[in-house]
């Protein structure tokens, strides 16, 4: 069966269903959309899940009840999404999903959807694992990790990504993984409370910046020097962190850019002219330390 | 002969003015957007909109029931979260085994809150409160965290996915079915005037030799159990058992319950008029989605919470007045 | 003689303080049995431990010679015991039908409750008492008196052995009384046995075959109606010699004269709603002003209106001779008015506080300053009542659900003396109160007034009114419509004046 | 003091329902001493009381709510829309130009908009008798999304010392919030024993008839509950915000109303009314803040704490009833 086509044309109807806006992260995304939507010729219709995978699949629903021509979609999870992407295709709708994928068992990118664009979050733990490899200069490194929503794809990705990486070097010790929520505050509280059980601690790997910084503000409360005896490592590339990192409180935050807009602006067009589009469309993650945090932090959210 | 007839259904009318309210207010939103948006009363729109909140009525439903005996019960949304994971699980096997399956699961977690609330004479509140922690933690030791895919193979995602008849989806056909059972179970047998009983007046209804804690079990079970069927519809109609979904399930369904005129209290309620009330809530977002589909304000996440709150603000507004009016008829 | 009940040996405590101890109780097939005794003697906990509302924590219970099983009072009802509590066991949200047949739902099909038939038997049984309701109707719309006759209704249809009625006509006026006392003979033709619980003595020599007395959780006796006198039961009760009782009389209002003072209170056709429409009074100081009426009359509606709950909608109401209607209890007490609601358990006592914050509730505004309590007169004020009333109570600080009914109602009635209103409005103030409470109670009205204040006394019992009232207004349908004067009132000249305005009295109909 | 009254019988009258509530800490503290390494520490003294004062100060305005016989679901929303506008203002341009009138104004404005959030609780619950969980939920829904609209969605940053001495200021080497908390707490009990405000409460939940018959202001001490719960929130939304020197309306507070119930409950509060423990409330906060340090320090997965939170509020609240019985 063939995907849906799209014709070209002047202005198209844009569904964008964001599954929640509990962190800048995801308003900036969805700001981007926002931002593109005139400059690409877009009537955007954007709903939010607020959380819940089975309200973006309803979200999806009254798009295309609206009867919208392309469908842009950050799935919340992996599997509960594809009944979205399968009604949109059997509506003649051709689906871009966004930063997060279906299970691929199910639903293939070219046959039910036209592409997956985004980071992949395994590799985002990867690569914070390998800076932190070649970076860390101590003999013995004992990690406390803190996490995303429990449950969550990213939470689950961006920690098996690391796990996996770290395993391979035994001067690393995960001590304590715990879930912060994504949140600062949490991460706060998680950090102060694992800081009195493990006073070893000297690497910190937080599932995104939000945790990060709030990790930072727990160890300096205890009397810590972040950047000097604990190392940072984390995911996103927010404003703060780089300020983090500019400061020397924090070692590196692997970029995951929220700035889609442009990117499934250009993808959509190609598509429309008949142009292949590969099944995943990379985007290309920075790594900001402290050699490039400087030249990145005035396009940082 | 007609004169009696007349004078009995204004006699309704009155005793169930809060339902009506609830009705009208219904069919004012629709109408509202029939008239504003293309394609709001497409088919598609029309089951799409159905097949989703099917879910959300199976809850409100045993939230009624729960709600007219006094109590409460907040552990809906978790259980529907567990029920969908152990429905995934079972899912090879067909629908006929991952409903009951399913359901069991739920009336289970119901038997907890019955053992917590009546044994242990903890508050409804709190008792299911514990139960909502520990349903959500339980569902994700069970799925180890992950959502868990369905068998896509079995006749399992039929009844979320697939159509009755060619027409309507299966879920829409399961919840019509059990609004029609409950509301029979509530207003002709024992156990559910017992129910509204208790509700009235609990030490009244032991006093008056009532079996007053098999009601009360039968509510709890029945709310774990309709939390067990919109665990089904959860992952038959998105073809996986989610442990993260159903956050904030109870409080809707406690809303529909009183959007629906049931009081809190309890000792009043109407089946047929909580339907109604969770279709007007989950109205209000299918109407927000159309209305920025139209192009001239496009409204954010943020400013649909205030809208969905300024919405129940002003329909619990409108009830509480209708209510007050009826109560001052009553006397005091 | 076979007994039908037999209890024996009884002990029952509430948190360590005893209600029941050694009590003992025996019920003939087919007899009345009375059970009477003062305020907190057992009587309730009595019934509530054979109903199995209560466990006991000694003693035997035998139903036919057979030892009891009853744990529930779902398991009363089985054994062929039905009761009506002293506090309304009924569900008022319901409708009249359900509480009826409610447990004992008419099935078809086996399973599903034929309303029609319910119906048609809450009907039947409601018209052995001679009331013709919509049945229907939410139970809550219908006054106290129907609401009492529906569970006295309701025990009868059960088909029972034994019907318990724990003080039924406390809230009855006089005809419906007599409806009761016919449906109670005609038990007792059936060979139902009847355990009749009743402050009023005089009602058991109509009915009763044989009364217990208790007295402090004991049995002190158990005598034939026939063979024994108001003064013996009395006697019994109070645990005193019969000839001191003799010489004091049955109410303490009798004799006593105050000097009426200056008008305080005038009222000028007010009207509240429909059930009070042009309401007319006045009250000096000095004076006790006796609403009489049958039940619905208004009498309440027009306490309310006094104290500022239900708004007027027209008329006039002036205070101390300024016009001005109290805007709302608050209100109302800082211009003096004090009113003792009838429905102690709903509008008067604060189950959980204790007799000392129960106690000065209504006082709060006068005992602080800057909004600080001051505990130490609180106190004293408080003991001081506690003294003066006689109020049974461990301490002051002792929750006051803890206390007897009469009790309660003397620390409700020192809430409102504390306030010394000028117009201090009483509601059945000793309804459901023993005969020793009552004359406390109405003595302490009366000394009240002699000191130059001004109360109105709404009450069911004619003999109360006609002794104690100085003035009686008799109402009707929200009216007030005839004003009697003291001396020279009796019983029936009251009974006449409420009768001549009473088409066919202790026939209801809806609303 | 009480001449009428025998101190046995006080003991058994007034403070039993504390007793559930002191076993589940004296055995939570057991088995920390013995379990979690370096848990013998002043630092987690620090720890704990810094993090448990947020919970605390919101569970006793939840106490006053849940003594009228009321519940307030809000509390969660009232602290992101309080936290949202206290950087609004310091940040603003006059702010800028008068820092200490901007941070005072920080702290005040944001808490008078809480307590028009309690206004308008108590006005739904009091005057239009609309029942407390819907009342609230009202709020519950549309506060956070108020806050916002307010920001823009935007989490803000700011680094502001002397705003943010209320979360991480130390008195006597103690966190600046914990005294905060005892000082509230002391305050409310004294109002609570020993005026008539406090009086009326309880009297109010007890029986609101009754209260009402006998000249009891049951809207104004009604209200004013749901206004001081609301203040408390907004405060404590302050502290979380100054702790972390950002305010994120979306996650501010968030589940809060869940963890000050259980503490007002597992502190002795009874959902139907008439009671009010203060002190109850702040041990049933750190019961609940010591549940969650235990399990975490203690390596226990997200999934199974949760569980174990579970068993732990049932616990304690069942080991009450058992008690007064
Ligand atoms: N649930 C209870 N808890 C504590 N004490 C109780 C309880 N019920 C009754 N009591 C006490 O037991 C004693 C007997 O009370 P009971 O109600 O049986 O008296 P009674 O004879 O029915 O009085 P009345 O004529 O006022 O109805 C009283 O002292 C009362 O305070
Ligand atoms: N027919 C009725 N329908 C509805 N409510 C009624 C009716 N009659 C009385 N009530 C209610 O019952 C309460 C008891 O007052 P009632 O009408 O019996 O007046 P009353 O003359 O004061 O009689 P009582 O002797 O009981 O004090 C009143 O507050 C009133 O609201
Ligand atoms: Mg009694
Ligand atoms: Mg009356």
């Amino acid at each position: 069966q063939d995907l849906p086509q799209l014709e070209q044309k002047e202005r198209y109807k844009v569904g964008f269903a964001q599954m929640e806006s509990n962190n800048p992260w995801r308003i900036a995304e969805t700001k981007s959309f926002h931002d593109t939507a005139e400059a690409c010729g877009w009537d955007l219709i954007a709903t939010d899940a607020a959380g819940s995978a089975a309200k973006q699949v309803a979200d999806v629903d009254s798009m295309i009840a609206q009867g919208i021509d392309v469908l842009f979609l950050p799935p919340r999870e992996e599997k509960p999404l594809i009944p979205a992407v399968m009604k949109a295709r059997a509506a003649g709708i051709p689906t871009f999903l966004v930063d997060r994928s279906v299970d691929p068992a199910v639903a293939k990118p070219g046959e039910h959807f036209v592409a997956f664009l985004g980071s992949d979050f395994i590799d985002q733990g990867n690569r914070a694992a390998q800076w932190l490899m070649e970076n860390f200069d101590g003999d013995q490194g004992v990690i406390v990790q803190l996490e995303g929503t429990t449950g969550s794809s990213p939470a689950n990705d961006r920690k098996k990504g690391f796990d996996d990486a770290i395993a391979a070097d035994d001067r690393f010790e995960i001590v304590a993984s715990q879930t912060g929520d994504f949140a600062r505050d949490l991460g706060r509280q998680v950090m102060e409370t694992l800081l009195q059980a493990h006073p070893d601690v000297n690497v910190v790997y937080a599932h995104n910046d939000e945790m990060a910084i709030g990790a930072i503000q727990a160890l300096e409360l205890a009397g810590r020097k972040p950047g000097e005896d604990v190392t940072i490592v984390s995911i996103d590339g927010t404003r703060d962190a780089l300020q983090a990192i500019i400061d020397g409180k924090m070692g590196v935050t692997v970029e995951s850019s929220p700035f889609f807009g442009p990117l499934a602006c250009e993808v959509m067009k190609k598509y429309a002219a008949g142009e292949t589009i590969p099944e995943w469309v990379k985007v290309e993650d920075r790594v900001f330390a402290k050699d490039n945090a400087a030249d990145h932090i005035d396009e940082a959210y | 002969m007609l004169d009696e007839t007349a004078f009995d259904l204004r006699k309704h009318l009155r005793r169930n003015s809060a339902s009506v309210t609830v009705w009208i207010a219904l069919l004012t939103l629709i109408l509202f957007g029939l008239m504003r948006y293309d394609n709001f009363g497409s088919a598609y729109n029309f089951s799409s909109f159905l097949n989703y909140n099917a879910m959300f009525i199976a809850i409100a439903l045993g939230m009624c029931f729960v709600i007219m005996t006094g109590g409460i019960d907040l552990s809906v949304g978790s259980v529907a979260a567990f029920t969908s994971v152990v429905a995934a699980y079972l899912s090879p096997y067909g629908i006929q085994v991952a409903l009951p399956g399913a359901v069991l699961a739920g009336v289970g977690f119901g038997a907890i809150n019955a053992f917590c609330i009546i044994i242990l004479r903890i508050p409804p509140f709190i008792a299911t409160l514990a139960t909502m922690l520990a349903a959500k933690g339980g569902a994700l030791v069970i799925s180890g965290a992950q959502t868990i895919s369905v068998d896509w193979g079995s006749n399992f995602t039929k009844l979320g996915m697939g159509q009755a008849f060619g027409l309507f989806p299966w879920a829409i056909v399961i919840v019509a079915g059990l609004t029609l059972v409950l509301w029979l179970v509530l207003e002709r047998t024992t156990i559910g005037r017992t129910v509204l009983a208790i509700g009235g007046s609990e030490d009244a209804s032991n006093l008056m030799g009532l079996k007053v804690n098999r009601a009360k079990a039968f509510v709890y079970l029945l709310s774990g159990g309709c939390a067990g069927v919109a665990g089904v519809f959860l992952a038959s109609g998105f073809g996986a058992g989610q442990p993260l979904e159903g956050i904030g399930w109870e409080l809707s369904a406690i809303a529909s319950v009183v959007v629906g005129g049931t009081l809190l209290t309890g000792g009043m309620g109407s089946i047929p008029a909580t339907v109604a009330g969770a279709l007007l809530l989950g109205l209000v977002f299918n109407v927000l989605n159309f209305e920025n589909g139209q192009g001239t304000i496009s409204f954010s996440a943020y400013w649909q919470m205030v809208i969905r709150g300024g919405f129940l603000f002003a329909v619990i507004l409108l009830q509480s007045r209708v209510i007050a009016k009826q109560q001052k008829v009553l006397g005091s | 003689m076979n007994a039908l009940v037999s209890m024996s040996g009884i002990e029952k405590s509430f948190a360590g303080v005893p209600a029941l101890s050694q009590a003992s109780l025996k019920i003939a097939p087919g007899e009345v049995h009375a059970l009477i005794g003062q305020n907190g003697a057992g009587k309730s906990t009595m019934i509530k431990v054979l109903t199995g509302v209560y466990d006991r924590d000694a003693g035997d219970v035998h139903l036919a010679d057979v030892p009891s099983r009853i744990s529930t009072p779902r398991e009363a009802q089985e054994s062929g015991i039905a009761t009506i509590y002293q506090e309304l066991n009924l569900v008022p949200l319901r409708s009249v039908t359900e509480n009826i047949i409610m447990g004992y739902e008419p099935k078809r099909f086996g399973f599903l409750v034929d309303w029609r038939e319910g119906n048609r038997r809450a009907r039947e049984v409601l018209a052995r008492f001679g009331i013709d309701i919509d049945v229907t109707e939410p139970l809550g719309n219908f006054s106290t008196a129907i609401q009492q006759l529906v569970a006295i209704a309701r025990a009868v249809s059960l088909d029972a052995k034994l019907v318990i009625m724990d003080e039924p006509t406390s809230s009855l006026d006089a005809s419906e009384v007599e409806v009761l006392f016919g449906v109670v003979r005609e038990l007792k033709k059936q060979g139902v046995s009847v355990l009749y619980v009743s402050h009023f003595l005089d009602e058991l020599f109509q009915i009763c075959d044989r009364v217990t007395t208790m007295r402090d959780g004991r049995t002190v006796s158990t005598r034939n109606v026939q063979d024994t006198t108001k003064l013996e039961m009395i006697a019994d009760m109070l645990g005193r010699n019969k000839d001191e009782i003799a010489a004091g009389g049955l109410t303490d209002f009798a004799g006593a004269k105050a000097k009426k003072g200056d008008i305080v209170l005038r009222v000028d056709s007010v009207s509240t709603g429909p059930r009070l429409m042009h309401f007319d009074l006045t009250l000096h100081r000095g004076e006790i002003v006796g609403l009489g009426g049958l039940l619905g009359s208004g009498r309440t509606e027009a306490a309310r209106a006094l104290f500022g709950v239900d708004g007027a909608r027209s008329g006039a109401i002036e205070l101390h001779g300024a016009a001005g209607q109290p805007s709302g209890p608050g209100d109302a007490i800082a211009n003096g008015v004090g009113f003792l609601t009838e429905d102690r358990k709903a509008e008067g006592i604060i189950p959980d506080m204790s007799v000392r914050e129960n106690m000065t509730l209504a006082l709060l505004p006068k005992l602080a300053s800057r909004g600080q309590i001051d505990f130490a007169r609180e106190r004293e004020i408080v003991q001081a009542f506690i003294d003066d009333l006689g109020i049974k109570a461990a301490h002051m600080d002792q929750p006051i659900r803890e206390l007897s009914g009469g009790n309660q109602q003397k620390v409700l009635l020192a809430r409102w003396l504390a306030t010394q209103p000028d117009i201090l409005i009483l509601d059945e103030p000793t309804r459901g109160v023993d005969v020793g409470a009552k004359r406390e109670i109405q003595s302490f009205i009366r000394s009240y007034v002699e000191k130059g204040f001004g109360v109105v006394l709404i009450s069911s019992e004619f003999e109360e009114l006609v002794e104690g009232a100085d003035r009686i207004v008799v109402m009707h349908e929200g009216r007030s419509v005839k004003e009697l004067t003291n001396p020279g009132v009796t019983e029936n000249i009251l009974v006449r004046a409420l009768a001549h305005h009473e088409g066919g009295a202790g026939s209801w109909t809806e609303q | 003091m009480d001449r009428a009254m025998k101190l046995p019988q006080r003991v058994a009258s007034m403070p039993f329902r504390f007793h559930g509530g002191i076993a589940a800490l004296v055995a939570l503290l057991v088995f920390n001493a013995f379990f979690t390494p370096n848990f013998l520490q002043l630092q987690t003294l620090f720890v704990n009381i810094s993090q448990v004062a947020t919970i605390a100060i919101v569970a006793m305005g939840m106490t006053l709510v849940i003594a009228t016989g009321g519940i307030d679901l809000s509390v969660g929303a009232v602290m992101a829309l309080a936290g949202a506008v206290a950087p609004l203002i310091f940040l603003s341009d006059l702010g800028a130009a008068y820092p200490m009138l901007g941070v005072t104004l920080a702290i005040v404005l944001p808490l008078f908009i809480a307590g028009l959030c309690g206004v308008f609780n108590g006005v739904m619950v009091a005057v239009l008798n609309v029942q407390p969980i819907i009342a609230t939920l009202i709020l519950f829904i549309s506060g956070r999304g108020i806050a916002q609209v307010l920001t823009n969605g935007n989490l803000q940053t700011f680094s502001n010392p002397s705003f943010s001495y209320l979360g991480t200021g130390k008195v006597l080497g103690l966190p600046f919030q914990g005294w905060l908390a005892l000082v509230i707490a002391c305050a409310l009990f004294w109002v609570i024993t020993r005026t008539t405000w406090g009086r009326y409460l309880l009297a109010i939940g007890g029986n609101e008839r009754a209260a009402y018959l006998s000249g009891g202001p049951v809207r104004r001490v009604k209200i004013g509950a749901y206004v001081i719960c609301a203040v408390l929130a907004g405060l404590a939304g302050l502290i979380v915000v100054a702790i972390n020197s950002a305010s994120d309306a979306a996650r501010n507070g968030n589940l809060m109303e869940l963890d000050a119930i259980a503490a007002a409950v597992v502190g002795g509060a009874l959902l139907q009314g008439g009671r009010a423990p203060i002190f109850g409330a702040i041990l049933g906060a750190v019961i609940i803040q010591l549940v969650k340090y235990t399990l975490l320090a203690n390596g226990v997965e997200d999934e199974v704490a949760l569980i174990a939170k579970a068993v732990i509020i049932i616990l304690a609240v069942w080991v009450q009833q058992f008690r007064r019985a």
